[in-house]
């Protein structure tokens, strides 16, 4: 069984990762397996300068999934590249930095730090962070904004630039297409939606923040047709992401059009869950008639 | 490496009002716990993974014991687990109590309030097979909450607080503080409020809090369940530096 | 315990309504309980012709949740006052009349025929069906189309005029915004997210219509914070739904801002929902220290 | 009024590949149930009820059987009820298979495929009752997955056909309606597919089909799973209307 995929900068293995910011920098997983077995890996949020994040509580728990606002809390792009890039590279996968910010220059900020590391595979530009009230949310949701904070990244970064979708838009289809034509070599899709839970006891929003980003199985069906209405729009290839906890999951991410998929809230739950669908994949993509991953992506669409 | 660890139910009884003891077998677990650490619980059907702490080991007969209050829908699940169920756990995770700077005959105290009680048995337990002196300030909402007060005092002087005073003296346990006899070390864990009260009340003495905090992964890779703390960081992380922290090092 | 709430022209003796869509005409669920215990009814879409609606299958599970794309099947506004509407008046209740089109003249087409019954109490305007493709999806994302569309429904309409919000929009505020500017007298919020669910097997989308709008339980933390997002910035009264199932949720959207609450994919699993919550209610107002209905209004916002 | 009914569990068990038979305890849907409605039924944790048919009922006991397939979570789920355990049901649900015209010593004709199977059992039993000749041409996937044929050979003639030929005759269920005795009326269930088959072989002929659809309400309410009829309307719903229907009236 094929699992191997070729992505602009990316050369996987395997199609399975862990999500950005639900894997930390890798360290605390590897106590629980060798992050080898993983395609690749997608880094917390790095920004300019390192980030406390929002006050606690910071997660609640919701009908299949969670609502967190952690406010891109990291230690910064320095740091990162000095002391997480270096533990990670030990492992023989590619590199994700996850890339946040507050305005364009923070952004480029980052890239540039960045850009000093040889071991860094791609970009994933997080321009949806739906927890930063400092604007950072702004170019996630107008195509413009995102096209032009596209375009001044991959105007400085070494490595090809994956840009990361909010689904709290209107129309999905107009960001991805104005990204595309901004020269994003990559989509990844989706980030969280915007939900709240109110405490009837204390009578206020249980996160601190007030609203959190809601991620897990519950948003499964809106990554899936989000990313399907953009593979029938779009060229650039996907990293689906948004619930998916089993194989199966995979292949339906992979039949809607996603070329590689992410893994984000189900390590709380199952600190093995990557390696375990990893390791179903090829019995699944089998069981359903296919010889490769590649052969499963975008099906759907014939 | 790091594991799931399933845990066989042996038994599960309301001791208190709301309050559940769950014995629990799993060798490994019962070997490596150290008394302030927590299992990060799976409940079925629930996004996330519950943390409690270990109330007591016996280490021989590899089991691990937890106390806990029904507050919502997973500690609801948690207790209605039979004798012979199994339970997904991640642990034993996080800090715990230090102590090995204790010698035979030191005497310490320990300060729990309500669900704050259980880690602090394990380790009174600990020490008392050191030898070391326990007191113990116990708080309790009131009389139908109070559980463990036989448990305690075979091996501590204990003294029970309810905020109502149906059982014990009535108010907080930092009105009682003063009664204590001298000790070298604090250990607490409560409610965020009560431990400010206990740090400020202490606030010269050497001492550790367990903090509580909602949490995601349990292992320290979400930044879900930070504290802000005194150093250059600024903050740790409960789940995998804490739930223990020495009181000088938080800023609460 | 106080459970009565007055908004323009209802007079509710509880918050409680069955959804628009999830209830029929209410005949059915009348053979499971006396209607007259509801705060009011929405009845199923009322469009100018009748419809036929979409092809099977029209609905799927999803992780606490369901897809469903119906396309607004009804027998038409003329058939619904002549034959519905007299069915439903023998209970002493409000009812609500949803009013859906492709076109603003089949909103006012709609809105005429309904206009001769004496027998409606309000009209909800579902500008938000996702599942219909001819153009009346534009109204509900676009909020110079949504205030358009209500002024000239508003100018005509014997009855308030609620308009139900589609949550499919970058900003919800905005869009409530320009419906209170446009003269509506109430919202309701939120109809369903839009997603989709791929067979395995098959390697089609589950749904005919291929996407299907997302609700149940999964999507409660999206509608809280739009209701509370909404109740921030508009005094139009709102009716809040989605995901409510007990008597605690409905205190939650109250807590958010909702003036009232409406209960749609709950019905399915518990055709004995809405009773069960009205009968569970004061209970839940008392443990939770309100004395009314109206006391637990919006308190997050305090 | 219509309630939701608690059924206890009395037997589940496996009686072919994959497919179990579920005997349940509710005097009022034994009393009430006629062949080919169906129960709407409960899974906890999932959204929606699950519909099956009714396969069997013994009216004094109280007894309500039901015939399912594993397919999907839901009924993997019912697979693991056990004894005495109770499940939540709406029901009887639908329409049911017409036969008042019917004389003693007529002869019909059942044609059953699969998991549609399971409501001619009780058809067949009923007209066995009435003293009907029954004949039943009844298709399966393979010898694993064929159940029933003690039960029906007492009651029936029956022709057992599989796609594989590994048990009875191989092929489909319409490749043998043209050997079966005279018949009066003809009532089917089976995968659409099947029932687009047995509606064209018997064209001129007076039948009635049970259709299956993905369901919402199972109520009526919600118009999910709408068929189209030939009628002025246009359509009928197959939880209320139907699940049977005369072959005539529906647009397949
Ligand atoms: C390190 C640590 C040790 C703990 N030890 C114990 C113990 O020994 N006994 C005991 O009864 N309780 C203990 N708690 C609190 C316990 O975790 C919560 O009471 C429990 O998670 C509530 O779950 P629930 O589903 O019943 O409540 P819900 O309110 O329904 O839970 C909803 C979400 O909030 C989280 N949550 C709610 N309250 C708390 C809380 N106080 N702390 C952390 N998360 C919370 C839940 O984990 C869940 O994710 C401990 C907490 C921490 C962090
Ligand atoms: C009137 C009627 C009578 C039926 N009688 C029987 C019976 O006697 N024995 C039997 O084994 N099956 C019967 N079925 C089919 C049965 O309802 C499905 O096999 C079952 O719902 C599958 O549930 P699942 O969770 O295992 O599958 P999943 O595929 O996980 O179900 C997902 C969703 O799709 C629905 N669904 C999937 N397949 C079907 C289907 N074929 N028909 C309707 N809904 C479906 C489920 O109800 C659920 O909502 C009947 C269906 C209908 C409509
Ligand atoms: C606790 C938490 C923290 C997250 N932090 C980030 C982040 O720093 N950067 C980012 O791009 N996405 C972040 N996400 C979003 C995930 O990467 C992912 O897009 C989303 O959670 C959907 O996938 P899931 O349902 O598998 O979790 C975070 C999600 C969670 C739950
Ligand atoms: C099967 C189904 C049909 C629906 N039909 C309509 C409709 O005709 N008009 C409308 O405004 N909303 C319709 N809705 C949306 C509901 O009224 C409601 O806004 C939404 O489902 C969220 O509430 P819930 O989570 O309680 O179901 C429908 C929903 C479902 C599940
Ligand atoms: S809970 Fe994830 S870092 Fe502590
Ligand atoms: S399932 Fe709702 S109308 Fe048939």
């Amino acid at each position: 069984m094929n699992l191997s995929v070729q992505l602009p900068g990316l050369s996987l293995k395997n199609p399975i990762m862990p999500a950005s910011g639900c894997f930390g920098f890798g360290r605390e997983y590897s106590e629980f397996y060798d992050l080898n077995v993983l395609g690749a890996v997608m880094m917390k949020a790095a920004t300019g300068e390192a980030r406390l994040g929002n006050p606690t509580p910071r997660v609640a728990e919701t009908s299949a999934g969670m609502l967190n606002a952690i406010g891109l809390q990291n230690p910064g792009a320095e740091k990162i590249v000095q002391t997480e890039v270096p533990f990670l590279r030990q492992f023989n996968i590619p590199i994700i930095a996850n890339v946040a910010g507050s305005s364009i220059e923070e952004y480029e900020r980052v890239v540039t730090v960045l850009n000093r590391s040889d071991d860094i595979a791609a970009i994933e530009l997080n321009i949806s962070c739906p927890n930063v009230k400092e604007g950072g949310i702004q170019f996630g949701i107008d195509p413009q904004m995102a096209a032009t904070v596209t375009e001044r990244v991959k105007a400085i970064s070494n490595v090809p630039v994956y840009v990361k979708l909010s689904p709290n838009v209107t129309s999905i289809v107009a960001m991805a297409q104005a990204i595309e034509r901004a020269g994003a070599d990559g989509l990844t899709m989706i980030n969280t939606l915007t939900g709240m839970q109110i405490n009837l006891q204390s009578r206020k929003p249980v996160i601190a923040n007030k609203t959190g980003g809601l991620s897990g199985r519950a948003i499964k069906p809106i990554a899936i047709r989000m990313i399907y209405e953009v593979r029938q729009h779009v060229d650039l290839p996907i990293i689906g992401m948004g619930g998916i906890e089993r194989a199966e999951d995979v292949l339906e991410f992979l039949y809607a059009g996603a070329d590689a998929v992410a893994v984000g809230t189900a390590n709380f739950q199952n600190p093995l869950v990557c390696p375990e669908i990893i390791e179903q994949l090829p019995n699944v993509l089998k069981r359903y008639g296919f010889s490769s991953v590649k052969e499963a992506t975008g099906v759907a669409h014939r | 490496m790091k594991k799931r660890h399933m845990m066989t139910v042996i038994a599960n009884d309301e001791v208190a009002l709301e309050t559940f003891e769950l014995v629990l077998h799993n060798k490994v677990i019962a070997k490596e716990a150290k008394p302030g650490q927590f299992l990060h619980i799976s409940v079925p059907g629930h996004t996330l993974r519950r943390p409690i702490s270990i109330a007591d080991v016996e280490r021989e007969k590899g089991e691990v014991t937890i106390l806990f209050k029904v507050v919502g829908s997973g500690t609801n699940q948690l207790a209605t687990l039979q004798e012979k169920e199994t339970v997904d756990v991640l642990g034993p995770n996080g800090s715990s109590y230090p102590f090995d700077s204790l010698q035979k005959g030191d005497t310490v105290l320990l300060i729990g309030g309500g669900i704050g009680v259980p880690p602090l048995y394990f380790l009174a337990k600990t020490l008392y097979e050191k030898e070391v002196n326990v007191q113990c300030i116990l708080g309790f909402q009131s009389k139908e909450y109070v559980f463990y007060e036989e448990q305690f005092v075979q091996i501590a002087d204990v003294q029970i607080v309810t905020d109502d005073g149906s059982y014990g003296a009535k108010g907080l346990v930092t009105d009682v503080i003063a009664e204590v006899a001298p000790f070298k070390q604090y250990y607490s864990c409560g409610p965020l409020p009560m431990l400010r009260a206990v740090k400020e009340k202490l606030a010269n003495r050497d001492g550790y809090l367990s903090f509580e905090e909602r949490m995601g992964c349990g292992v320290g890779a979400c930044y879900a369940c930070v504290i802000p703390t005194n150093d250059a960081v600024g903050y740790k992380k409960i789940c995998s530096d804490g739930p223990v922290m020495r009181a000088s090092e938080v800023n609460i």
